[in-house]
């Protein structure tokens, strides 16, 4: 009770701060300097139409790559922890395990590519739509997701998952390099032409780091979640 | 200072002359003591005899080389005592040794005997030994506070350390002397010669049945015999500082035995009215009633 | 508008917290933490809006000359996609440690948890 | 032999083991000698003089004998006016005197005052039990010939003899003493073994040296 | 020039590829990790090379190939290489000396560890408050993934309070930055800075929720008990990274957010930094377990940078020195003992004894230990002066007392703990150190040194390791492998080379005290030859002492002489700490002397005005109102070595448990440094008064109670070496005395004591010490009658009581008498009575000395010992010599210190009158005493002697026993409780008021510690209420300011 209502206290000491917060605010009438900037020289220095993109990619590249690796690290730093609780060898026993059913196994099939499918579109088209290799990462990884819905003993190749995370990782990093070497600074995208504004092929580098960013985020959550499903072995 | 080698024979008329009288004196005041007593007490030249006696006994025992050296530590005190102090104001016969060192000189041999005895018992390996020298140090420092606070007054008054300097301050009238001009720190200084004289009520240290007479328990023969005639020596030695620095000195022999024995008197006196004082009881006294009147002489220069 | 999204946020942020505080098992707090969480992006992204404007987009509806004018501030929209993953990374580990932390203790009662103190 | 005199094994501080034997180790092992007067006639009346007009009593009360010394120092008979001194330490005091019966667990205290002493000393028997057990002829505890085992130069005859005779006695022991006939210590040496048979004879727990230097 | 991104670059680029690397290459994963880690560490040291030689200007490293602030950029100065720099250099070598454990774990830990490091210097490199959230976020999940490395269970749980408390930072830090971004439109932060977005509108609220955020990673006291938790349960070497690294990181970001905030916060992060630097130490006193002890002080250190973060302004230019001093030195340090933490099994702190294994982690140990305390020749002990005046300079005399505060507490608990390591464990088995784990931990302790050297060369000061003396004594620890002998010869003839170099050079005060401790410290050494074997460890702390006494005297700036002070400090506390018991007394020793130095420090630095170069002749023109202030600093600070009454609790202990050669370098050498700073402070400042009180007088009464109590408390030790030591607070209580007489005789005599009080005291504990080492006792009743058979001690003890006592004719009556003249003219009289008394007690406790060990009784088992070793007895042959010889010429010294002390008092002084010496009271002539002494005793020697040849020895029980026999030596000897009647007179003075005051304080301490730190429930939530409350504590506090 006592603990109650410190908190209680806390969070009031806390909501004043809030308040102060909120009762100062007053939204901006126009961008500011840095929003304004984003909006005219996007077009040129990045050549991507979502501006959103251009930032999470070039402006704001190394957040993006840090929040990769943040990802990356969750997935091993789990893979880690899983596996070391992970002794012996207690075989599944699959009696035990109601039947998935026949609609989710031919939902399942049917679904699966497409969804993958449309990952891919979503993370290659990042640049000029909403969208991008996070939202694309996780919609592939969506889709393994369903595969062990379907099959919870199925043993997805931690080995391949693994492969597609880090060579994506390695190179975005190579990219980055490269952006240094060749370009104005690390992760800059221009190593590739820009191209036509608002085609496919366009924005220098961003489609490719953004697919990268798709297949890690994809395999990472992947990783994740057949880590997390192999526990239920026990 | 040049020195000349006729001091050394001057030095020993005067040593010869405080020797035999000290023995007298000390027979003369045990008589005294005796009188008090209604008793006659030993003759007169009774330690005359018990000094022969012991030189002339037979056999002696040694507990080591130490041994040997306390009685002599303890002579050479009271023998150096002597000679580094003028006897005589004014004469330079008896000016003895007194070139060597001032007052503090004086003050500081005090301490070369009692140290010296004290190790000489202590090769004894007697315990009563060791306990008398307890008694007698852990008595001594107290009893020497006043005196030295005292002395420092005394050297404040003159503005010197130098004996003979303090003597000649004090002539010219009997009230000239510092008993007269400072009589705070000689009352202070006289208590802690009642305290240095190991007589009642300041004896404990030699308590005769307790611990047989204490540091010198397993001393005779010659050992004693010297530490005999240090108990000569020595207290007159002694007083002959209390005179020079309180009382004017002595400018001839008449009034140096004069002062000497009221002295020596004054200490008999007290001894023979006064029952003894246990070790921290004297200690005491000497902080509680020494040290105020000594502080307050000090404070009167 | 602005004002009420942005409350919105605050208080999930204030529940989240206060939930976190005050349940004691593990998997509760981490949910709470996911309620603040999704707090702090609302905060995040209703800081970046500005009433009558479009996504910041530049398509045809958009053109780039007029973009400083018709969109609203692209920034917090970054950043919030940022946030997003790494709050889902944290929540991630923090689920790994939940199952460790049963897996040896046999319960999920955070008080459980207080042999190191002092 | 009481357990301090035995031999005993000790560890010193390195660790190594050794014997220590008290009466060896602790007590000188030498005997007396004798101390024949060594100067020249005049010379040795002279001392002899001074000897008795300093005549040191060891304050050793043995017997009931002691109440009679006691007066010695009051006014009445004040033995001071005679040169007598008691001192406190038998290494000081050259007169022993016994006063009255002697129990034999006094007399080892007696012989190590006296071997203590230095010499010349003397041995005076006050009253009767010192010369043939007097009163207690018979008793089991006390000896009956103190000359059997201490060299005797004077006995003061009494029980107990008065103070007057003790101050009679003092005169006679100086003028022995001065006719150099007090050779009492160096016949106690002389005749060593024979007074250390007759001690023994009588001491049964004998727990000392020999001889008591 | 590689920029700078590619530090992280490339621990990304390796953390991806050990993905790609089969499962079964773990080693070579492994390989891959150490390549990448030193190729970053390789980046960071190509820059600082740069920077430091090249006059290589900062760089911004732009990323996206657009400038900031519309794109990330990363900075690069020498702040953020250095930094980097250690960071890369402990995730290295943690690497390495994880190499089993990262080996098991395979190469998903390694990559965890790559991206640790990676995100730390992220942390130090960014210029951007959303991508500072990015790497600290990478660094939360990191940390949060290595705490599962460690094999403890209880990591979980610690590791997962960290994600809660994350949790709450995290979205505080969110807050925080978009409010910013509202409020200056842009995520830059120098941008951010120029725009003062902290000023506009919510800015404030928003900068103080980032500020807080990167400030709770510092891990402030009290929001902090998950990172204690995660010190004491994580693995070692990642704790060591942990405290390193990303304590280094944190600060850093500190530093970076708090440029933005404007004025208002500086005071605010100083005040959480010192709060949590004197509250970490104040806790870490309590603490049992060694990796949580280390958790405290390394948060007690990161609060100490915190602090001066904060206080960056007011430190001004030396900023980085001060700042980076300290923060490098406890990187190196910590994560140096972490390192040891993993090699030692047991977690109790005295389980760290079985490092006394292997020397070279005990020297490890060692400098690590002096490199937290902030010890010279360490960049701690630089940092810490320059942080002290630079404080100083502003007045913010508040913060120096904390930080002094902090400091001390702190070594207190390293220097008890390096104790335990030394001292406790008695029968330690056999162990194996693993050499690549020894191998890291020895690069520590070697960089740690390195620093020292860059931090000396960066001071601005003489670098101390260019110092010759020092040099010399560093030499022996190199040397320390070859016999004690060889040893002994290279310490005496340097020792009396470097005199003889020297000498030209001294002022005669300057020669007295060096011919004391140079050729006195090689007369002393002289009986080290009795020592068999290697006698590790006793040279190098010897001479570290001589070292430092040699540069003392020397000294001509503040700076030097603290400098030296502290390394006189740091010798004899090892040296101390040698003796078999005395591991208690050493711990108060170097307690007491830190705290008396710092006193020192801050005495120095209030005189200066907080100029760091003063000279000390300049503390004769200290300004009117400082002056008394750095009066009582400076002697408080000498007095603490003096072991003035109250002061003085460590010195019967540290003197008497001493070894015993050491015991008269301790107390014979030793104590004069003191003297000689109070000769040097009185020499400068002169008279001085606080408040109409004259300082002078009351250094004569401490003087003169020192020497009362001291004596009197010698009368009743019944441990001979005790007693000598509390003789020698009394000695010490004359000399301050006689030094506060300010006359000059009263120097005089002062310099009398330097000398007599070397010669007789040294002499003494050699003789006590020779005797201790026959018997094998010190109690002095169980010792007795050992005058036959140690002669030669016994002498060497006579000659050495009569000098000492004051008696003529040897050379200590000549202190007496220059004494006596001196308060003649002395102008303040009270305290003398005190000296009056004590005098004479001295003779008390000498002749107990010497007779119940010498005279009396001897026992059985003392029957057959010999005298001391050969080599104990020489050198105590030469002070008899040196004594006699001194008493019978004393003007051969007295002279020129006489010449030389009057320029400083006019007249007063003496003259030299053939043999005589006269002063203008009286006069004393050695050679006629001596003379006259002699030849009396002569010739009643010679008469006894003629006399009794004859008598017959006798043996030790043919003693008059009242007509009985003794029955064994022990119940004979009267020795126990010598002075029983004199306690009962004298015994109310001697109740321990000083011991029971500080016992009192420490206790003190010790409670507030025990219970304040029951505010670390272990509950990850109450956690949580600590960060939060934090943060509204302090945003009311700083709403309220």
């Amino acid at each position: 009770m006592v603990k109650k209502a410190i908190a209680l206290a806390l969070i009031l000491g806390l909501g004043l701060i809030f308040a102060a917060l909120l009762l100062g605010y007053a939204p901006d009438a126009a961008l500011n300097e840095t929003a304004a900037y984003y909006a005219t020289r996007t077009a040129d220095e990045i050549g991507a139409q979502n501006i959103v993109t251009a930032i999470i990619v070039t402006y704001r590249g190394l957040d993006t790559l840090g929040e990769v690796t943040v990802l990356f690290l969750t997935a091993a730093i789990v893979g880690l922890v899983l596996s070391r609780t992970r002794a012996g060898d207690n075989a599944p026993r699959l009696s035990d395990l109601p039947p998935p059913g026949e609609l989710l196994e031919i939902g399942t099939k049917l679904l699966v590519p497409l969804i993958l499918l449309f990952g891919a579109y979503v993370f290659i088209n990042g640049h000029l739509t909403p969208g991008g290799g996070f939202q694309g990462g996780a919609i592939l990884a969506s889709a393994i997701l369903l595969m062990l819905l379907t099959d919870p003993l199925r043993r997805s190749s931690h080995r391949l998952i693994s492969r597609i995370e880090s060579s994506a990782g390695l190179f975005y990093v190579v990219i980055g390099v490269l952006g240094a070497a060749l370009a104005g600074g690390f992760l800059d995208n221009r190593i590739l032409p820009l191209g036509e504004f608002g085609a496919l092929f366009s924005a220098g580098a961003i489609p490719v780091i953004y697919a990268l960013i798709g297949l890690k985020v994809g395999a990472e959550f992947s990783s994740m979640m057949v880590s997390l499903s192999e526990t239920e072995d026990e | 200072m040049d020195f000349e080698w006729i001091r050394i024979p001057h030095a020993l008329l005067t040593l010869l002359i405080v020797f035999l009288y000290g023995l007298l004196l000390g027979a003369v005041i045990q008589k005294i003591g005796a009188r008090a007593g209604r008793r006659h007490g030993i003759p007169f030249y009774q330690n005359y005899i018990d000094l022969i006696k012991n030189y002339a006994l037979r056999t002696t025992i040694t507990h080591g080389f130490m041994f040997y050296l306390g009685p002599v530590f303890r002579l050479t005190g009271g023998v150096g005592l002597l000679l580094f102090v003028p006897t005589i104001y004014g004469v330079a016969m008896h000016e003895n040794f007194s070139f060597a060192g001032d007052l503090i000189l004086a003050l500081y041999f005090v301490f070369f005997g009692s140290l010296g005895m004290a190790l000489g018992a202590g090769e004894s390996g007697h315990p009563y030994a060791a306990i008398g020298v307890s008694r007698g140090l852990s008595q001594v420092t107290a009893a020497e506070l006043p005196f030295a606070i005292a002395v420092f007054a005394v050297a404040l008054q003159y503005q010197t350390l130098s004996v003979t300097d303090i003597v000649a301050a004090q002539q010219g009238s009997v009230f000239n002397w510092t008993v007269f001009t400072n009589p705070l720190a000689v009352t202070a200084a006289m208590m802690s010669f009642l305290g240095s004289m190991m007589r009642p009520p300041f004896d404990v240290v030699l308590a005769p049945q307790e611990i047989p007479i204490g540091p010198p328990t397993e001393y005779h023969s010659a050992y004693l015999a010297l530490m005999q005639s240090n108990r000569a020596i020595f207290p007159i030695a002694k007083m002959v500082i209390y005179m020079n620095l309180f009382f004017g000195g002595a400018a001839n022999w008449p009034v140096f035995f004069l002062k000497v024995f009221l002295l020596y008197l004054f200490a008999a006196f007290v001894g023979v009215v006064f029952p003894r004082f246990r070790v921290e009881q004297s200690v005491r006294w000497f902080l509680v009633w020494g040290v105020p009147v000594a502080v307050a002489g000090l404070f009167w220069v | 508008m602005v004002h009420i999204a942005m409350l919105t946020g605050f208080v999930l942020i204030a529940i989240g917290i206060y939930g976190a505080l005050t349940n004691r098992n593990i998997l509760r707090m981490i949910v709470a933490f996911t309620v603040a969480n999704t707090g702090v992006n609302i905060v995040l992204v209703s800081v970046g809006y500005m009433m009558g404007r479009t996504a910041p987009i530049l398509d045809a509806a958009v053109p780039v000359a007029e973009a400083a004018n018709r969109i609203i501030d692209p920034v917090p929209q970054a950043l919030v996609l940022t946030a997003i993953v790494i709050g889902l990374g944290v929540t991630a580990l923090m689920l790994a440690y939940a199952y460790r932390l049963y897996d040896c203790r046999g319960s999920l009662d955070i008080s459980r948890f207080r042999d190191l103190k002092w | 032999m009481k357990d301090e005199l035995k031999p005993r094994i000790v560890k010193g501080p390195d660790g190594i083991e050794f014997e220590v034997d008290p009466l060896r180790d602790y007590y000188c092992e030498a005997s007396p000698s004798v101390h024949p007067p060594v100067y020249v006639k005049i010379v040795e009346d002279f001392f002899n003089w001074a000897r008795s007009e300093s005549l040191w009593i060891l304050g050793f009360g043995t017997g009931c004998g002691a109440i009679e010394m006691r007066p010695l120092m009051t006014p009445r008979f004040d033995a001071y006016r005679f040169g007598v001194q008691w001192r406190p330490t038998p290494r000081q005091a050259n007169l022993l005197m016994i006063s009255g019966y002697l129990s034999t667990k006094t007399l080892k205290r007696a012989i190590r005052s006296y071997e203590q002493m230095q010499s010349p000393k003397y041995v005076v028997g006050l009253g009767s039990c010192t010369i043939n057990g007097g009163m207690y002829w018979d008793s089991y505890n006390t000896i009956k010939k103190l000359d059997e085992y201490l060299p005797v130069d004077l006995y003061i005859v009494g029980c107990m003899p008065r103070p007057e005779a003790l101050l009679q006695g003092f005169e006679d022991l100086k003028q022995i003493i001065r006719a150099g006939k007090a050779e009492g210590a160096n016949q106690y040496a002389e005749k060593f073994e024979w007074y250390k048979a007759n001690q023994k004879k009588v001491i049964h727990d004998w727990d000392m040296p020999d001889y008591n230097w | 020039m590689v920029s700078a991104i590619h530090i992280l670059s490339t621990g990304l680029g390796a953390a991806f590829l050990l993905g790609l690397l089969p499962e079964a290459w773990r080693g070579r994963a492994h390989l891959v990790t150490l390549a990448a880690l030193a190729l970053m560490s390789a980046i960071a040291l190509s820059w600082v090379l740069a920077f430091a030689f090249d006059g290589q200007q900062m760089v911004d490293v732009f990323t996206a190939g657009v400038s900031p602030p519309f794109a990330i950029n990363l900075r690069l100065g020498m702040a953020e290489a250095a930094l980097s720099l250690t960071v890369c250099l402990s995730g290295l070598l943690s690497a390495l000396y994880l190499k089993t454990s990262l080996i098991t774990q395979g190469r998903r830990a390694m990559a965890v560890l790559l991206i640790a490091v990676m995100a730390f210097c992220g942390i130090i490199l960014t210029r951007d408050i959303f991508n500072l959230f990015v790497f600290v976020e990478l660094s939360v999940v990191s940390v949060g993934g290595l705490v599962l490395l460690s094999d403890d269970n209880r990591a979980l749980g610690a590791g997962f309070k960290y994600l809660i408390v994350s949790q709450v930072v995290s979205i505080l830090m969110l807050l925080g930055v978009i409010f910013l971004y509202h409020a200056g439109g842009t995520l830059n932060i120098d941008t951010l800075t120029a725009a003062n977005a902290a000023g506009i509108g919510t800015g404030g609220l928003a900068f103080f929720l980032l500020l807080m955020a990167v400030v709770a990673e510092a891990k402030p006291v009290p929001a902090n008990g998950w990172a204690l938790d995660i010190y004491q349960a994580a693995h070692p070497a990642f704790s060591a990274l942990f405290s390193a690294a990303a304590g280094t990181a944190a600060l850093f970001a500190v530093d970076k957010v708090l440029v933005m905030g404007g004025p208002t916060w500086p005071p605010v992060v100083a005040g959480i930094g010192l709060f949590s630097f004197v509250a970490a130490n104040v806790l870490g006193l309590s603490q049992t377990h060694d990796r949580r002890l280390l958790g405290y002080s390394s948060i007690a250190q990161i609060g100490l940078v915190l602090g001066v973060v904060g206080l960056k302004d007011v430190v001004g230019e030396h900023y980085l020195f001060i700042a980076g001093g300290i923060l490098v030195a406890h990187a190196v340090a910590k994560a140096g003992m972490f390192w040891l933490s993993g090699l030692v099994a047991e977690r109790k702190l005295s389980a760290w004894a079985v490092l006394r294994k292997n020397p070279i982690l005990l020297f490890a140990f060692a400098t690590f230990v002096a490199l937290l305390v902030g010890l010279p020749p360490f960049p701690g002990f630089y940092a810490k002066w320059e942080l002290i005046h630079a404080l100083m300079a502003q007045d913010r005399v508040v913060l120096v007392a904390l930080i002094l505060l902090g400091a001390l507490l702190e070594a207190t608990y390293l220097m008890r703990w390096f104790g335990y390591a030394l001292k406790r464990g008695a029968d330690l088995e056999s162990v194996q150190f693993e050499v690549r784990k020894v191998a890291v931990v020895l690069t520590a302790a070697l960089g740690g040194w390195g620093l020292g050297y860059v931090w000396g060369e960066l001071s601005g000061h003489a670098n101390l390791l260019h110092s010759m003396a020092l040099l010399f004594a560093l030499g022996f620890v190199v040397l320390d492998g070859l016999p004690a002998w060889v040893k002994n010869t290279v310490a005496i003839a340097g020792m009396s080379a470097f005199f003889y170099v020297s000498y030209p050079g001294y002022d005669p005060l300057q020669l007295i005290f060096a011919s004391i401790i140079l050729l006195g410290g090689a007369a002393i050494f002289v009986a080290g030859y009795h020592e068999r074997g290697r006698r590790l460890g006793f040279y190098p702390s010897a001479m570290l002492m001589y070292a430092g006494l040699a540069m003392l005297i020397v000294a001509d700036t503040t700076f030097q002489f603290f400098a030296a002070w502290e390394v006189l400090t740091v010798g004899s506390y090892f040296l101390i700490l040698r003796g078999k018991e005395s591991e208690p007394h050493a711990l108060s020793y170097i307690v007491f002397s830190l705290g008396g130095a710092f006193a020192l420090m801050a005495g120095f630095a209030l005189a200066s005005g907080g100029v760091s170069e003063f000279a000390i002749q300049g503390l004769s023109d200290v300004a009117a109102e400082a002056a008394p202030w750095v009066f009582v600093l400076l002697a408080v600070g000498f007095m603490t070595k003096t072991a003035a009454i109250g002061l003085h609790i460590w010195l019967p202990g540290a003197h008497a448990e001493a070894e015993t050669d050491v015991s008269p370098m301790v107390s014979g050498i030793l104590l004069k440094a003191g003297l000689f700073g109070l000769f040097t402070l009185l020499m400068t400042m002169g008279k001085t008064q606080m408040y109409g009180v004259e300082l002078t007088h009351v250094l004569m009464w401490i003087g003169a109670i020192s020497a009362l109590l001291g004596n009197l408390m010698a009368v009743f030790q019944e441990d001979a070496k005790r007693l000598l030591a509390y003789s020698s607070i009394g000695q010490m209580g004359y000399a301050l005395f006689g030094l506060a007489m300010m006359n000059h005789l009263g120097w005089l005599m002062a310099l009398m004591f330097v000398i007599n009080h070397y010669v007789y005291k040294s002499m003494l504990f050699l003789s006590v010490g020779g005797v201790a080492k026959r018997t094998g006792t010190k109690l002095m009743y169980r010792m007795g009658g050992l005058i036959t058979l140690m002669p030669l001690s016994f002498v060497a003890v006579l000659i050495g009581i009569i000098a000492m006592s004051g008696v003529p004719p040897l050379s200590g009556f000549g202190g007496r008498w220059i004494f006596y003249n001196a308060i003649m003219t002395a102008e303040y009289k009270l305290p003398i009575l005190i000296i009056f008394l004590s005098g004479p007690i001295a003779f008390l406790y000498l002749f107990r000395l010497i007779h119940t060990i010498f005279l009396g009784q001897l026992k059985d088992e003392h029957r057959r010992i010999t005298e001391a070793p050969f080599w104990i007895v020489v050198p105590q042959m030469l002070f008899v010599a040196f004594l006699l010889g001194f008493a019978v010429v004393p003007g051969l010294a007295l002279r020129h210190v006489d010449a030389y002390i009057a320029q400083f008092f006019v007249g007063g002084g003496l003259s030299w009158d053939g043999l005589t010496i006269t002063s203008p009271f009286g006069y004393w002539s050695p050679v006629s005493i001596m003379i006259v002494t002699g030849a009396i005793f002569a010739v009643l020697l010679a008469w006894l002697v003629f006399l009794n040849h004859k008598a017959q020895k006798v043996k030790q029980f043919n003693i008059v026993f009242a007509a009985e026999r003794p029955h064994r030596p022990e119940t004979t000897h009267f020795a126990w409780n010598f002075y029983a009647p004199y306690r009962k007179a004298f015994g109310f003075l001697l109740k321990p008021y000083a011991t029971w005051f500080w016992d009192g304080v420490a206790g003190a301490f010790h409670g507030v510690a025990e219970t304040a730190r029951r505010f670390y429930t272990g509950d990850g939530q109450v956690y949580a209420f600590h960060m939060l409350g934090f943060v509204l504590v302090v945003y009311l506090i700083a709403m309220g300011m």
